[in-house]
Parts: structure tokens; sequence; C-alpha cells
């Protein structure tokens, strides 16, 4: 370890975060402006060219708003739930690749250290809605937390599949085992199961029963204000977009797009095409209830996630091509 | 020496992302006007005087999940080895892991006919 | 702290800071919607296809007060929902701005003369934008909304917290009707 | 089939997104409102500029919210020296309009009157025995329902 490695290193660091807020910015806006037109309303219109400024504003807004902690909140808990919330979806940005290799640590474990990050999000969720003191907000983090551990099963095994296939958990490995047929040719109920849970892992819509507005007053943040809520959101935008990352490299051929060279390109298109289907879901479905939302993963979700890797388990040992 | 480089990178990358998340509670302390006083600060009930204690004892079900959840976990930390080393072991890996995902199987069932999985 | 709350005068540094902060502040005034009457359908017609209010940023109504800019008053306040009002303003993060929407939230409008209403939501709040109308049009309230975003972004907010604070909370007394009594008394005249 | 409506929905919902928007672009440009719609009362002229008004206050007592306030001219009962609208307190349900034998108050369409201030929203049609700026100057027309002309006094 020397001097060199680590101010690239930190360069890397400071380029993620470049990434994190472009995301967010971006997606803030074109989240308003496409759900605007699927109502038929242009979104977001005055603020720069087509309310590209939008985002801008509201960030503005936000970090001049006034930070309120209640009373009787628990004080070092309601500061440090949007921290435990954001960091762990940042260090999950770290492992995955743009490009083969390049990522701020290509590790072996690639695959699993995502998901243990991913497992990390149900924490912040519910310390941000425990440390409120807030009854809705309490409702909201139990909510989430039974909602995140439901979900995170069926992807597992999902993702168990994709291993067995590839044969290694290092991202850019599986990547590059799809340079010709994607996995969501091959495991086609995988990929079907894999972006369900990974929509409700990221809390979208029509499974955020954490912020269901029609029943808790804003769910887990309630009793937030200001850059603490801005946090919660961007929180929520990284959790999307490492979701929406995952579903590119594990099914979705990561960089490589069949007739045409491997490039950057491809995967950066992909996983703005996913997230705008994230959106576009959002637009359409209502939220599911909640009983109806936790069957769905235990009575559904995981005895088809178990068949499909069983299903996949038969075809990888009966022909060597698979 | 690769490892360890990964792992410095990993945990800067936290640090960093820390780093962020404070500068933008910083900026909130400099710019952001506070004006705290009791009606302000109580907790926000719809406008109703908050009525009693918020960390209230919760319903056991959540703890019945958890105990499955951490089952179905354990099974895919279980899996993970044998899932990577598949194509070298071949048949005998289909055969173990079925009778591995059909002892799940059962369990869930169980749980399923005991009513835990109902969420009312 | 408040760096441009608290500051002595302003200075070069300080004007351009809060030039960009007043510039997005007036362009993403984000809603609570008191609801209190049928105002609030044509407020919801405003947020649809025809009038669209996030086209200038104004488009999200949060559940709650915590994360809004704006409350909305769509109608009459009660004496009995009074104390509501007040407390829900009271729990929105400064800056906060305040509009009256329609004749009963004005004045009383069409109750004014029952012995259950406010005569107004000024009798009870900070009323900034007034915005007449039975029940209002939503352009009428789009109207209003950009006389709003006009003056937060034309109003300097530099030393504010030496001049005043933007609002002084009332002490919500047990005797709360003679209090509206009181106030009633002074606006009479409008 | 399962999933069927699901996929309905997606369609819908993508046939709407890359469809043409509804928008009116208020602040730019505006809608023609529809004939009758009532907004804010104003004062027909005669073309030498004097308001048709003549203080019989009919509109007041018609009123149920006590919105119109008229001075008649002592000397002269049928001139008003100020006819006051307060416009915080109308419900725009066109009683005046109705009442008024000599047709002489109508509605306008002038819907952006939002203030900061709330004494603003009272306005004269008349001050000071002649009309003010409210007033919409007009030719003279035929009343519309002449049968409601004659009577004036106590319709409402």
């Amino acid at each position: 370890m020397n001097a060199r490695i680590f101010l690239t290193q930190l360069l890397g660091a400071l380029g993620l975060i470049v990434i994190l807020g472009f995301n967010v910015i971006i997606m803030d806006w074109w989240e308003r402006k496409l759900v605007g037109h699927i109502h038929r309303r242009p979104g977001p219109m005055h603020t720069g060219w087509h309310g590209i400024l939008q985002p801008f504003a509201d960030m503005l807004k936000m970090l001049s708003k006034e930070d309120i902690v209640p009373d009787r909140a628990d004080r070092l808990f309601f500061w440090l739930g949007p921290a435990v919330a954001v960091v762990p979806a940042f260090m999950a940005l770290a492992v995955l690749p743009l490009a083969p290799g390049f990522a701020l640590a290509d590790i072996g474990n690639g695959l699993f250290f995502v998901f243990a990050m991913q497992t990390i999000m149900p924490f912040g969720y519910t310390l941000i809605g425990w440390s409120g003191h807030n009854k809705w907000s309490l409702v909201g983090a139990l909510r989430s937390a039974a909602q995140l551990i439901s979900y995170e099963i069926p992807m597992l095994i999902v993702a168990l599949g994709i291993l067995l296939a590839a044969g290694s958990a290092r991202l850019t490995d599986i990547v590059n085992a799809q340079s010709t047929v994607w996995y969501a040719v091959k495991q086609p109920i995988g990929l079907l199961i894999f972006f369900i849970t990974a929509v409700a892992e990221m809390n979208r819509s029509p499974f955020d029963m954490p912020e269901a507005e029609s029943e808790l007053v804003a769910g887990i943040h309630t009793e937030y204000a200001g850059m603490k809520f801005g946090l919660v959101m961007m929180a929520e935008y990284t959790a999307m977009l490492v979701g929406s990352w995952m579903i590119v490299l594990l099914f979705l051929g990561g960089w490589h797009l069949w007739p045409l060279p491997p490039s950057p390109v491809w995967l950066v298109l992909k996983l703005y095409l996913v997230q705008s289907g994230i959106i576009w879901l959002r637009g359409t479905y209502l939220r599911l209830r909640v009983d109806t939302m936790m069957e769905m993963s235990w009575k559904y979700l995981i005895p088809a996630s178990l068949a499909n890797l069983m299903l996949v388990g038969v075809l990888a040992t009966t022909f060597k091509g698979f | 020496m690769d490892t360890y480089a990964n792992l410095a990178a990993l945990v800067l990358a936290g640090l960093v992302g820390l780093a962020f998340v404070f500068a933008l509670y910083g900026a909130v302390k400099l710019l952001a006007p506070s004006r705290p006083y009791a009606l302000k600060n109580a907790t926000y009930e719809c406008g109703h005087d908050p009525l009693g204690e918020a960390w209230v004892p919760y319903r056991l079900q959540y703890y019945a999940f958890a105990i499955i959840f951490l089952i179905f976990d354990i099974e895919t930390a279980f899996f993970y080895p044998i899932v990577l080393v598949w194509r070298q072991i071949g048949t005998l890996a289909l055969v173990e892991t079925l009778i591995f995902v059909a002892v799940l199987l059962v369990g869930l069932l169980y749980a399923w006919k005991r009513g835990v999985l109902k969420w009312d | 702290m408040g760096l441009i709350e608290n500051a002595e005068r302003p200075n070069f540094i300080l004007t351009t800071i809060d030039t960009l902060l007043r510039w997005g502040r007036s362009h993403s005034l984000w809603w609570c919607n008191a609801g209190s009457a049928c105002c609030s359908l044509e407020f919801a017609a405003m947020g649809g296809a025809r009038y669209d209010m996030d086209r200038i940023g104004s488009g999200l109504v949060r559940a709650s007060p915590r994360q809004s800019d704006v409350l909305l008053i769509p109608g009459p306040i009660t004496k009995k929902m009074a104390p509501i009002f007040v407390r829900v303003y009271n729990q929105m993060p400064d800056p906060k701005w305040v509009i009256a929407m329609g004749s009963c939230a004005i004045s009383g409008g069409a109750f004014r003369e029952s012995y259950s209403m406010t005569r107004g939501a000024d009798t009870v709040l900070p009323v900034d934008v007034y915005v007449p109308g039975c029940p209002v049009r939503p352009e009428a309230l789009f109207y209003g909304l950009l006389k709003l975003r006009a003056r937060v972004r034309g109003t300097s907010n530099i030393g504010l917290a030496h001049r005043e604070p933007i609002y002084v909370p009332p002490d919500l007394p047990p005797e709360w009707e003679a209090e509206v009594r009181e106030f009633l008394g002074e606006h009479e005249a409008c | 089939m399962f999933g069927q409506g699901l996929l309905k929905g997606l369609s819908v919902t993508g046939r709407r997104m890359l469809g043409k928007t509804e928008c009116d672009m208020y602040p730019y440009r505006k809608r023609v409102l529809p004939p009758k719609s009532r907004i804010f009362l104003s004062m027909r002229a005669t073309p030498d500029g004097k308001a048709l008004c003549n203080a019989c206050l009919t509109c007041q007592q018609g009123c149920p919210d006590n919105v119109i306030r008229i001075e008649q001219d002592p000397e002269d009962r049928k001139r008003a020296v100020s006819f006051r609208v307060n416009s915080g307190r109308c419900t725009f349900c066109g009683i005046c309009e109705e009442n008024c034998p000599r047709h002489a108050l109508t509605f306008t369409q002038d819907f952006e009157r939002a203030t900061f201030d709330k004494g603003t929203l009272t306005y004269a049609l008349i001050a000071d025995g002649t009309a003010t700026g409210a007033c919409v100057i007009v030719e003279r027309t035929e009343p519309e329902h002449p049968a409601s002309a004659e009577g004036g006094e106590d319709v409402g």
C-alpha cells in the first residue's frame, strides 16, 4: 500500500460521489418528467430548459430549510439514520464495475458484497423510523424491515442461479459470461423474480410500504425535515441505481450488446432504461396492501425462486454449454 | 496485496460517503435558519397533542418472520459454496441440493400451515 | 446557526448566497394541504394535466408538514380546528408561508355569521397571500402562487433574525374562544 | 391469462407517456373562460362615463354575504356616492347581477386578484359619485329579461 494507490482510490471514491450526485439529480428530474408525461402533463418546465435546473432548486431549498429535531426523538440515531441508509448504498457502488475490471474495488465476492450492503439498508430505514418517536414512522419502520427481509430471500436465491451458471461471484466474470447470450434469455423466470424483488428492495412503488402516504402520514420520514429528508430521498435513488445496476449486470449483459463491441455506453444506456422502467411501473400501478405484499413474497416468490434454482441446476448438469 | 488494496478501497469509500453526509449536515448548519421552540419540536401527530409513548411493544409476528428469514438466509449461505463449484461436482450436487431444498420446503410448508405466513 | 439570518450586515458573499437560496426556495415551494373544504378540489385540479403546478416545481404535496414550505388553507377554519391549524403551522420548518384560498379562508365567506367559525384564516395564522374566489379557479390560485414566488424571490433574508422572528408562536390559551373574539374585533373592518 | 391486466395497464400508461401533453401553460397562454363564468363584479356605464347604478340598494339587500356597501347621495337618493364590493367575502352567486333592475352590474372574467393585503380585496365600483376604473364602458343594451327590469324592488 503506497501513497499512489491511496490517492487513486481517494479520487475514485470522490468520483463515486460525483456519480451518486449526478444520478440523484438526473433521476429526480427524469422521474418528475416521466410521471408527468404519464399523467399527460409536462412536468417541470420553467426552471431552466425543460426544468433541468429543478433538482438544483430543490437541493438549495432543502439546504436552507430549517432542520427540526423533535424534543422526544433519539438525537444520535435521528442524525445517524440517513447516514446508515446512504453510506451502504454508496459502498455497494464501489464494487459495481462500469467496464471489465473498472471498479473502485473489483473484488472476488462482489455479488455478495452488494447483497450484504443492501441488507444494511433496512437497519437505516428502521433507525430513521424508530428514532423520530412518532407512531406513524414506527409503523413505517417495522413494515419496511419486514418487507426488506422478506424480499431479500427470493433475490438471493435467484442470484444463486446466476452464480451457478457463471461459476464465479466476481461481477466482471458474470458479465463476461454473457458476451453472446444474456442470462435474461437463459433464465427468464429468474429475471422476472429478480426485477420484482429489486423494486421491492428499493422501496419503490408499488411496494413503497414504508412511506404509504394514504395510511401513514409520510411513513418513516414523518419527522424528517429539510436536508435529512433529502438524504433519505438520496438513499432511495442510490438504492434504485444499485438495484438496476445489479439487474443490468446479472441479467442484461452489462456492457455487452451482442452484435456490437462491448462498451460502458451500453451499460449506462441499459441502466437508465431499467430505471425508467421502474418509474413507469410507479406511474402505472397502485400500491399493494401490506398483507398481500408479504404473502406474495413468502407464498409465491420463494417457492418460485427455489424452483428456478433447481431448474437451472438441472439444465446446467444436463447441458454443458448452458 | 490486491485483497488489502480492495479492502482499503471499500473502507475509503465508506469514509468518503460518511464525510459527504456530514458535509451536507454542516452546510445545513451554516445555511438554514434555526428557531426551535417547544411547539415546533413537539411530535407531529396531525396537529393534535401527542398522546402517550411511541416506543411501544409491537407484534410478535415480526419476530416469526425474522426467524424464518434467518433460516432462509443461512440456507443461501450454505448454497453459496456448492453453487460455485456446481459444474465440477455435477449430478451429486444436484441431488444434494434437492434434498436440502426439500427439507427447507417442508419447513416452509409447516410454517404456512400453522398460519405464520398469513399477515392479519 | 444560520449564516444568512443572523448576519449583522450584508456583504458580497452573503448577498450572493442569499440570492441563490432565494432562487432555490422560490422554484421549489412544496405544499402542505390542510384540506379543510371544497377549494381543495380546485387545488387538486391545479395539480392535474390542464394547469400542472409541477411545471414551476411546486408539484409535490407532502403529507407531513415537516417537509413542506407552503401551508394551503383551502376553506373555512372552525373554532374547534383552529388550534390544530396553528399547531400544524408551527410544526413546519422555517421558512414557511401561508396561502388563504377562497372566501371562507379570507373572511369566513358564507359561514361568516356562524357561531362555530373563525372569520378568516388570518385570525389565527399569518397569511401571506389571499386568493379570492368561491371556489377559486385553478388559474387564480396559480396566480397567487406566482405572486408568492415573486415575494419569496424578492425578499432578502439577510439579518432577518435581528429584525424580527418570522413568526411568533401564539400561546394557545385555554380560553381560546375569547382570544378569537378579540381578534375578530380588530378585523371586523374588512 | 395471468398478468394480462398488468400488461394492459402498462400499455395504457406507455401510450400516454409518448403522447401529447394537455397543458394550458397558464402564465404564458390564458385559457378563454366560459362566457357565463362569474368572477369579479364590475359596473356598466353609459358612453359618457356615468355609472348606470341608480342606488336602489336591491343588490345590497339581496346579497347573502353582505358583500356590497352602497352609500346614497343624501340629496339625490337616485345617485350612489360610493359602491364598495368586498370580494374577500363574495361567494360569486350572481344574485346581485340577477336582481339589478338596470343591468348595471356584470361579472368580468378577470381572475388575477390574489393579493398580499386583505384590505385591497375591497374595491370601489363608484367612489365620490363617479365610476372608477373597475367599470367596463359599454353601450347601453336592451335588457335581456324585460320582466325583471320592471319590478326591480324585492326579488331576492
